[in-house]
């Protein structure tokens, strides 16, 4: 499985991811204390900047990630031109759109594994309450290589059901895709028991 | 142990797989999804604590980047979006639910499952909805219920599986429904 | 409804007609199969082939649940991938693995699922469904929770619901393996009564003995095709070629 | 450390001791192993018997993952159900299906991970694990991700992650079911290399050829255990003789 992970390197795929995500927690804390439409809108053209940066094919990835935000900007739009306070639905739509763009911006530019390393960090304090890192990590491992596997054998289901059927498989399909997974659930704990589990 | 992970993971995983049934995407942007009732079946068959834990570590992967949201979204952007009430809503929608079935046993489990899918999977989830859409939106609650009533149909119908779906298992493999296995 | 193609003890079998015109596969942009032309209507028809050589992929094509990329697949003149209702009576295929083809949680049901989808009424599709199990000796199958069964009982399920749509053509993909050898045995069997054509893909030529055609694929196109008794020994030959050599096939990304 | 079990030419493998005395094993109340006895120290030891009569519960059960329900397992004098720290020292277990094995995204991942349950540091684990590689002539796999590998590849990958974490015995159960015939003929060739014990599940008698002891199971129980030249020649007498008759394995429940 591919990450959301930028394949165009940037200067800020180098900084501490930590620091990018503290830097995105006040950033977007902040959006929300400005109301002013102006600021707003030159908010909003200093991300598009950052965007720009790094050239024109990062830059239309990103545009395409926030292009999924129409259907809200849409409604919000004609929500305030129908109740006449155009000031408020601009400062709300702008408000969206940077909030949205700047943390795909922190994920576009931090890799998996310095993310990883961040939700180890974070998980520390946790310890006492019996949330181990290691296994946080081993999960996360397990969710990325499994997914595909689970996803491909959903695909030969639901081929099964087409092979002996003129419809498209419905909701049926998933009692046998959920007792796969269950399956594979005990196989995994198996393989990890086979190489030492967590008690050692 | 392993054994509890193993099963963690697979059922974020199973999530995950529940996004590739195409989304509807509304009038507003949040999707129709299967994800959310694989939000419910995490739930009633893995109970509250484990059920919770694995919509967890799949908003965590979420998060970190992978594209696992229903059309291959993922990153941080969708934390601040409009669906960001939901998302948040989503573990504990899966606790709420997985204690239901595992405390309410005095009726059969086609009806336990669906009740406790529309209470945690839709009364609960829906006010996290709320809020988040109306935060988001700069809408007043009321006018953000407005908006979430387009999704009861979708997931009554999905309690409804949730609820048939557990029924069926426990028949097929007593021991996977794990929210009704007296050893926790 | 009687077990026409089964019944009959003499083996007669009649093939399907297959016509490949330069079919061509992929995802993502990746070949998968490349430039297949091939025609053939033997009634028992071999694929053979390596690891990731594009077997399974080209079964799933004839059996009309994906559709080719470019080019044309055709049995008995039909595009199986957009006419699914001829689909169903021409082909049925069965999964190398049961675990991916069982979809209900009893025996009956996953066997009068096919027949129902044929158009049968709901108790039509269960009697016939209880007359193939019968034909198979496995009346007292009928309620039982798929899940209980082994590994080689999975299969024998599969393929009764296979046979009970009495397709013209079946399509086998690797379906020995993990069996034991009894039950290899009598699925053979089972098999070598069907009227209907047979293709079957395996990695062990000797499961393919009195098979008419064989192909045999290479990175997703055929590297020969023709009699079993020409193809069979030259694929032997190169397989064990190939197995004393070091190279468990290339890692070439 | 270097790949001693592996890497000299001449197989002089060494057994491990294994001893099973009146050894039950149900779930729920239903018996698959019935009062098992056994004890040997071959180096190379074959297991048959029909689909579900108990072998890969038995691996398992040899391997440490499951506690006998009843009477007790030792091998080389360890309880490995109790002392997980032994086992991994003592057997490594290669499962029928790597999907089922593989657990991390790259071949490295998955091959260091076994070491650092060993208790090595990270930086060792991922150079003995690359040392690994390098034996195998892969060390060009390192990055390359599980699933674009193929399935003779991924059987490799689990075979090497086995490997690398060095125990006396390792448990293959049907390691070559599906695989082609190059892919095979290398891993058997990998495999006989080794020098600690194997212990092998198979349905296939061929693939036992050289093997020193054979156990054949029946319905949870041993039919017949000794010298692999007694054992398979029964065996497969028997096997014969079941699949001419009509029976596909009782369902009795
Ligand atoms: N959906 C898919 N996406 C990407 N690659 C695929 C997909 N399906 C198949 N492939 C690739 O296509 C190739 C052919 O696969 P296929 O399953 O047809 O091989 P096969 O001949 O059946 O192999 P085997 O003998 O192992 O069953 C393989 O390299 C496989 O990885
Ligand atoms: N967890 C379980 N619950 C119930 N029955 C089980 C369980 N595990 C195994 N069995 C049953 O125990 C029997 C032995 O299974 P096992 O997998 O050991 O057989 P096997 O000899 O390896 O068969 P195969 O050759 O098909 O791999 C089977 O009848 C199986 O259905
Ligand atoms: O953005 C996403 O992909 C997830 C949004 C959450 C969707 C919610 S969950 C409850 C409700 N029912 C649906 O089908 N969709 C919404
Ligand atoms: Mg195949
Ligand atoms: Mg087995």
């Amino acid at each position: 499985m591919i990450s959301l992970t930028s394949p165009t390197k940037t200067w800020a795929h180098s900084w501490p991811a930590g620091a990018k995500l503290a830097g995105l927690c006040i950033a977007t804390l902040g959006l929300f204390f400005l109301q002013s439409v102006p600021v707003h809108a030159a908010v909003f053209a200093v991300v598009l900047g950052l965007y720009a940066l790094p050239g024109r094919a990062f830059f239309v990835s990103g545009l395409r990630k926030l292009q999924l935000l129409w259907p809200f900007i849409l409604i919000v739009a004609i929500w305030h031109v129908w109740s006449g306070q155009m000031a408020e639905g601009a400062a709300v739509i702008l408000r969206l759109m940077s909030a949205v763009a700047l943390a795909n911006l922190v994920t576009m530019t931090t890799r998996l594994t310095d993310m990883i390393d961040v939700v180890r960090f974070l998980a520390r304090p946790f310890a006492r309450f019996g949330l181990r890192s290691d296994i946080l990590e081993l999960a996360i491992a397990l969710v990325i290589r499994l997914t595909p596997v689970l996803i491909q054998k959903g695909n030969l289901l639901s081929q099964a059901w087409r092979a002996r059927s003129r419809r498209r498989a419905g909701w049926r399909i998933i009692l046998p895709f959920t007792i796969l997974a269950l399956d594979d659930a005990d196989q995994v704990a198996e393989a990890l028991r086979a190489r030492g589990g967590f008690n050692t | 142990m392993e054994k509890n992970v193993a099963l963690i993971a697979l059922f974020a995983a199973l999530i995950a797989a529940l996004g590739l049934i195409p989304k509807i995407t509304l009038g507003f942007g949040v999707p129709i999804t299967a994800q959310s009732l694989g939000v419910m079946l995490c739930g009633t068959i893995l109970g509250s604590k484990r059920g919770a834990l694995a919509v967890l570590l799949f908003l965590l992967l979420v998060a970190i980047g992978l594209p696992l949201l229903s059309g291959g979204r993922g990153g941080l952007g969708v934390f601040v979006s409009p669906s960001a009430g939901f998302l948040i809503g989503w573990p504990f929608a899966a606790f709420v639910t997985g204690w239901i079935v595992e405390n309410w046993r005095s009726a059969p489990l086609t009806l336990v499952a669906g009740v406790a899918s529309i209470i945690g999977g839709i009364f609960l989830m829906y006010a996290f909805g709320i809020v988040g859409l109306s935060v988001s939106l700069d809408k007043t609650l009321i006018e953000a219920a407005g908006l979430v009533s387009a999704f009861v149909l979708g997931d009554v119908i999905k309690a409804g599986i949730a609820g048939m779906l557990t029924a069926a298992l426990a028949k097929a493999r007593p021991a996977s429904v794990l929210s009704r296995a007296d050893v926790i | 409804m009687t077990l026409e193609r089964l019944n009959i003890e003499t083996p007669n079998a009649s093939g399907s007609q297959i016509v490949l015109t330069d079919l061509c596969y992929s995802v993502d942009g990746k070949g998968i199969l490349q430039g297949i032309t091939l025609k053939t209507s033997a009634p028992r028809i071999g694929i053979v082939g390596r690891n990731g050589s594009g077997k399974s992929t080209l079964a799933r094509i004839l059996a009309g649940l994906i559709e080719p990329t470019s080019g044309s697949a055709l049995v008995n003149g039909h595009n199986l991938a957009k006419d699914r209702k001829a689909a169903l009576a021409e082909v049925g295929i069965l999964f190398q693995n049961p675990d991916h083809q069982i979809i209900f949680p009893t025996v009956l049901e996953e066997v009068s699922f096919g027949l129902r989808q044929l158009g049968q009424a709901k108790k039509t599709a269960e009697e016939n469904a209880r007359k193939t199990l019968d034909a198979f000796g496995k009346a007292h199958w009928a309620d039982a929770y798929v899940n209980n069964l082994s590994q080689g009982q999975k299969h024998l399920v599969c393929l009764m619901a296979v046979v009970a749509m009495q397709p013209r053509m079946i399509i086998l993909d690797e379906p020995y393996s993990g069996l034991d050898i009894p039950t290899k045995h009598q699925l053979t069997r089972y098999l070598s009564r069907y009227q209907g054509a047979l293709l079957h893909i395996t990695h062990d030529p000797s499961d393919l003995s009195g098979y008419d055609d064989v192909v045999w694929l290479e990175q997703g196109a055929v590297e020969q095709s023709g009699a079993a008794d020409v193809v069979i020994p030259a694929y032997v030959a190169q397989m064990n070629t190939l197995g004393g050599s070091d190279d468990i096939s290339d890692l070439s990304h």
